[in-house]
């Protein structure tokens, strides 16, 4: 079993020399390691290593083959590279996926107020929609002049992280009179 | 008064602060009735409460906040009492007004005490009469420049100069010397001409490093008052309380005295009734002024509890049954020292947004000194609609230094997954110098920012062990034949077990 | 002697203890070491370490009583104390020894206090030098009828005849009346004489409704020696205590105060060094007299510490650190009182046999005057071959009574499902007229057995909310489209809650 | 949807009326229940009836078709009935399933002391093999005369709940001399 692994811009690739019970002998790049490693619950490792005693959490997320990592004082976002992986990157690299025009929730919420609709002419700064959560609203303007292509939500819908809120079809900058 | 044993409570909210009033409740053997909006069916209120009836929409102003849906659930279930916890309906004095018409008791002051509290300029007229200290200042129009530097003479800089018809900070000038009074007089009352068309000023004092100190009070119907001592509640971001500890490190006996007998004077002069909190500023050299009451339990009672000994929210069932103050305030005394830290589902590293959210796993501290009030479970989705506040972790030390290496080792153990949550703000918070040392004020977080919110290292080991668990997870998926059971008696599977395994498939 | 800070303890020990001990080590900022055997490599001690090695096969001889390994274990991982908990090897002098001669403190008493103590016939001589009141009893042969008559009338009736060379209840007599001291004699001594071929007798006073309280010692490297009170442990079932309670309802200030000189006074004729334990026989007119020292932590110590405010373990290290004591016997104060339960994996309804197996799902009490000192965890299998204590629930209350209304509803919020617990049985106790009022010796649990062990009436529609709950199951398994959500915000899922739903499918 | 269960020996048809959101009416024998009810984690429900608040946890045992259910102060042990069921409950009443001549273990455990072998001539309370679980030791005797047929278990092994340890082929009881 080898598999590539990707965590804070570092690549490496895990190949396990050895599974014995719990011993698992295994290299992390250029290092090997011997830990004893067992499945506590569903998403949670005991890892000892050297003596020292790890508890990790790798629990899966939205995102195929994108896992957090948790240890003790630390939060990683480790993803598993594979063809499909290296593909989807490849994609991302060329293209933007996300930019000022495209305005997404940063969390679930209730869409409580839309200032305007497609076809609408916005300025820079003019506020688009207000998004409430948790006794906290949240108002998001434009960043760019433009005009509104599509608004995919309406007032009282409740919003999933990440859904797409307003997208604007930028326009050049007006003069400054 | 005649007593009258209440027997059934109606909790008119949510969260840990409704199931915390229902373990007292059940602890006197009283019946409990919660209320639930649609968002709310699976929350832990409703469990844990013997009886529990719907009251409308998820939006507070549809369920929790519908003063005559809950009269009437309280009605239909019997219910002889109403405890409105804390926010929501708790300090409406139309709520209490309209419990004390339907015959129902509500567990807090009557509606002429919120009423008079509520309202912070009447507050203030009453606090001078009863001469507790407010923030010195003119209470009338100042249109005279003469006048206006006499009253500056007289509070003592700095001063805050605002415009009477101000807001918004329009005709403020903060003056710190006195050479820049004349001058700041005049910019203010021009800015407060054009702004407001009225140039008169409002003169306060400024005070400049302050401290938001709190005294706990009790009162009975029949005029008994005690306090319980202060609670220091000067970490706060944005307004919001985030840690709050008992006794204040910076308070002398002396000082504290005077400020207990003026929570006590202010309390009597308010009529009080129940449990209620005496909000002062104070600054560096200990001046202390009045600063509003709230007229309810507090987010952060349970410090005081563990430090005075004695159960706030029984003592307000008490109270409300006529009962008279079971002590008087010689019999109270401070015992050691205890912290709160908030639990909030918010993301620090994204300026502090809310993130509700599926809660996946939770491990909470225990041991000596620790208390937990929260309300998640485990597979429990926290709505997008009410107060993003978790739980409540409170620690006792014998002493400060050992209460906050307790609340270390609770924030430590204390592991929640699903939701961002600010346990590791805390953690750091634990570690600043300025909080060791006692040393702080409101603008701690905001002096300490950079550091309450810096990474630890993070050598490359760390990234080494999270990709060795990666692998074994992802191992453990595709590879069960491999299964290496660690518990050495399992022969036979239950159902149970072979449900589980599917999940838990021990590489 | 000079201080010598501990910077790594390694923990010899597994189960709440072994935590317990961690938790205050963390605390301290001192670095801890699990060990464990093949049976507890999930345990969560072994989680909770900083490092963890494995010592050896299940069965405790080859592991947690492994002296050599042990040490051996200890000096490889560079640990400069051994904290060894209760059971196991903390009362084993050979390993206190051990420690000594490896250089490792061993956090207890030297091995010539454990050995003194150790011995019964050595201690209760140690005691009757010391002036402690031990049972009245011959302590030589008594070979002659006169003479034994004559002691009988000297210790006063009722007494018990025991054969010297005996054992095993053979040659035993009680005597209640004098007109029985006679024919009882010669009973005895013919018994004796047939079982043992040896007719010497020994008489002991017969304490008849006894009483089992204990004080809890602390003593210095320096002869400085505090006791922290009493602890009620008479609610026992075949000599396994079951609940503790700190005041005893029973003794007045005076006993109490002539129990505690008592206490120190053997402690320091042990020549005592930590914290330690003088158990108490006693009657019902308050006579007192000294049972055995415990040479170690109690389990029950936690009462000790919520009411006392000193956490014991803290007091144990420091004093192994060569600290002298931080409190004279002055300041130390009871405040409230506080009752421990001991839950136990164990079916109380088929004659309370061990009950080990995988925990499925637990709910531990939370709120106020709580404290839970448990190690186990949902998917845990508790192994066969240790103790079966799994959860020590502690609560405080101001008063007895507010303690046990507590007790009750901590009792009524923990929920252990998976194996079968004596949560049942104890929120039953709580509910015994006997232990309400207070009125309780060591016979209360065989007293009381029929309450205790009754069924609550249980009527039919409690059987159909079974029914419907089970059919819901049963539907929910089948009709997967039939899913009603009830948390109103889901609209997309992630991979977790997919796998989630799969067992949570909600109808 | 219709379901026979058992409970404490009596026996209810329960039928499904209603099905509408949360809320769920349905008959117990001639009662009828509109119940609010929600799963709230894998093995355990809410239910709110007239008003009162219900926590239950139904758990599957090793028996299939055989639930625990745990309501506030009762354990149940609930039965559903189907044919299978019906079939194996006919079967029980016409033959002993066991008797005391077969020891089983009652609870997981080590054994550590074997007494008999096969063939072995046994007396009423005479010792036949120790188990040991959590610090306790059980001895466990002969309930009649006979010969011991079977010892499936061996001093070390360890035991589960249930599981057969020592089978005896009884004799007529001795005379008493």
């Amino acid at each position: 079993m080898e598999l590539e692994l990707k965590v804070n811009n570092r690549s490496e690739i895990v190949k396990e020399v050895k599974h014995e019970g719990n011993v698992l002998t295994l290299s992390v790049g250029d290092k090997l390691y011997e830990v004893d490693i067992v499945k506590v619950s569903n998403e949670e490792f005991s890892v000892l290593y050297k003596g020292k005693s790890f508890n990790i959490e790798v629990i899966e997320t939205s995102e195929p083959k994108h896992y957090n990592v948790n240890t003790l004082y630390f939060k990683f976002d480790v993803e598993v590279i594979d063809n499909e992986a290296r593909y989807r990157q490849n994609r991302k690299q060329s293209g933007p996926i996300s930019n000022d025009n495209t305005i997404r929730s940063p969390m679930p919420g209730k869409v409580v107020k839309v200032y305007v609709k497609p076809g609408d002419r916005v300025e820079v700064g003019q506020p688009l929609i207000v998004l409430s959560a948790m006794k906290m609203e949240s108002e998001f303007k434009a960043g760019n002049r433009g005009i509104v292509r599509e608004v995919p939500v309406t007032e009282g819908e409740t919003v999933d992280t990440n859904q797409l809120l307003v997208i604007i079809d930028e326009e050049e900058p007006a003069e400054i009179s | 008064m005649e007593q009258k044993l209440i027997k059934k409570v109606l909790v008119a909210n949510r969260g840990e602060i409704a199931i915390r009033v229902m373990r007292s409740c059940r602890e006197m053997g009283i019946e409990t009735v919660a209320v639930f909006s649609d968002a709310d069916r699976t929350a832990m209120h409703v469990r844990y409460a013997n009886e529990a009836f719907n009251i409308g929409p998820a939006p507070s102003a549809e369920s929790y906040l519908n003063i005559e849906k809950i009269i009437e659930t309280a009605k239909k279930s019997g219910a002889d009492a109403i405890h409105p916890g804390y926010g929501f309906l708790s300090e409406n004095s139309t709520f209490s007004r309209r419990c004390r018409e339907a015959g129902i008791k509500f567990i807090g002051p009557s509606p002429e005490s919120i009423e008079m509290m509520g309202d912070k300029i009447s507050a203030r007229k009453k606090m001078i009469a009863a001469g507790v200290p407010v923030v010195p200042g003119t209470t009338e129009k100042l249109t005279s420049e003469a006048k206006a530097i006499k009253c500056i003479k007289e509070i003592g800089l700095p001063v805050m100069i605002k415009a009477s018809s101000g807001g918004g900070g329009k005709g403020m000038r903060l003056v710190k010397l006195e050479s820049q009074i004349a001058s700041s007089l005049r910019a203010a009352r021009s800015e407060a001409k054009t702004s407001f068309g009225d140039d008169a000023l409002y003169i306060e004092k400024y005070i400049d490093s302050p401290h938001h100190i709190e005294f706990q009070i009790l009162a009975d119907q029949y005029g008994n008052t005690v306090h319980l001592f202060e609670r220091e509640c000067s970490v706060q971001r944005r307004h919001q309380k985030v840690v709050e500890e008992t006794p204040s490190p910076l308070l002398t006996p002396e000082v504290r005295t005077a400020m207990g007998e003026c929570a006590v004077a202010a309390a009597k002069a308010a009529n009080y009734e129940g449990a209620g909190t005496i909000e002062f500023i104070m600054d560096e050299q200990l001046n202390f002024y009045f600063l509003e009451m709230n007229t309810r339990l507090q987010v952060e009672h349970p410090i005081t509890e563990r430090v005075v000994g004695v159960d706030l929210v029984k003592e307000q069932i008490r109270i409300a049954e006529g009962a008279k103050l079971p002590f008087k305030q010689k019999d109270l005394k401070q015992s050691g020292h205890s912290i709160e830290c908030r639990i909030i589902a918010e993301d620090t590293r994204n300026n502090f947004m809310p993130n509700p959210g599926t809660i996946t796993h939770i491990t909470e501290p225990y041991g000596f000194g620790i208390r937990c009030d929260s309300y998640v479970y485990e597979g429990y989705t926290i709505p997008i609609y009410y107060d993003s506040l978790i739980s409540k972790l409170i620690v006792w030390g014998r002493t400060r230094d050992e209460a906050i290496d307790r609340m270390r080792r609770a924030l430590f153990e204390y592991k929640i997954t699903g939701v961002k949550t600010t346990i590791r703000f805390l953690e750091r918070i634990m570690d600043t110098p300025d909080f060791k040392n006692g040393t702080y004020n409101t603008h701690f977080i905001e002096e300490n920012s950079e550091f309450l919110l810096s990474d630890g290292t993070c050598d490359s080991s760390s990234e080494d062990m999270a990709m060795i668990a990666t692998f074994a997870q992802y191992l453990s998926q595709f590879e069960i034949s491999k299964i290496a059971n660690a518990a050495p008696s399992e022969k036979r599977e239950s159902n149970w077990k072979r449900q589980l395994r599917k999940f838990t498939a021990r590489i």
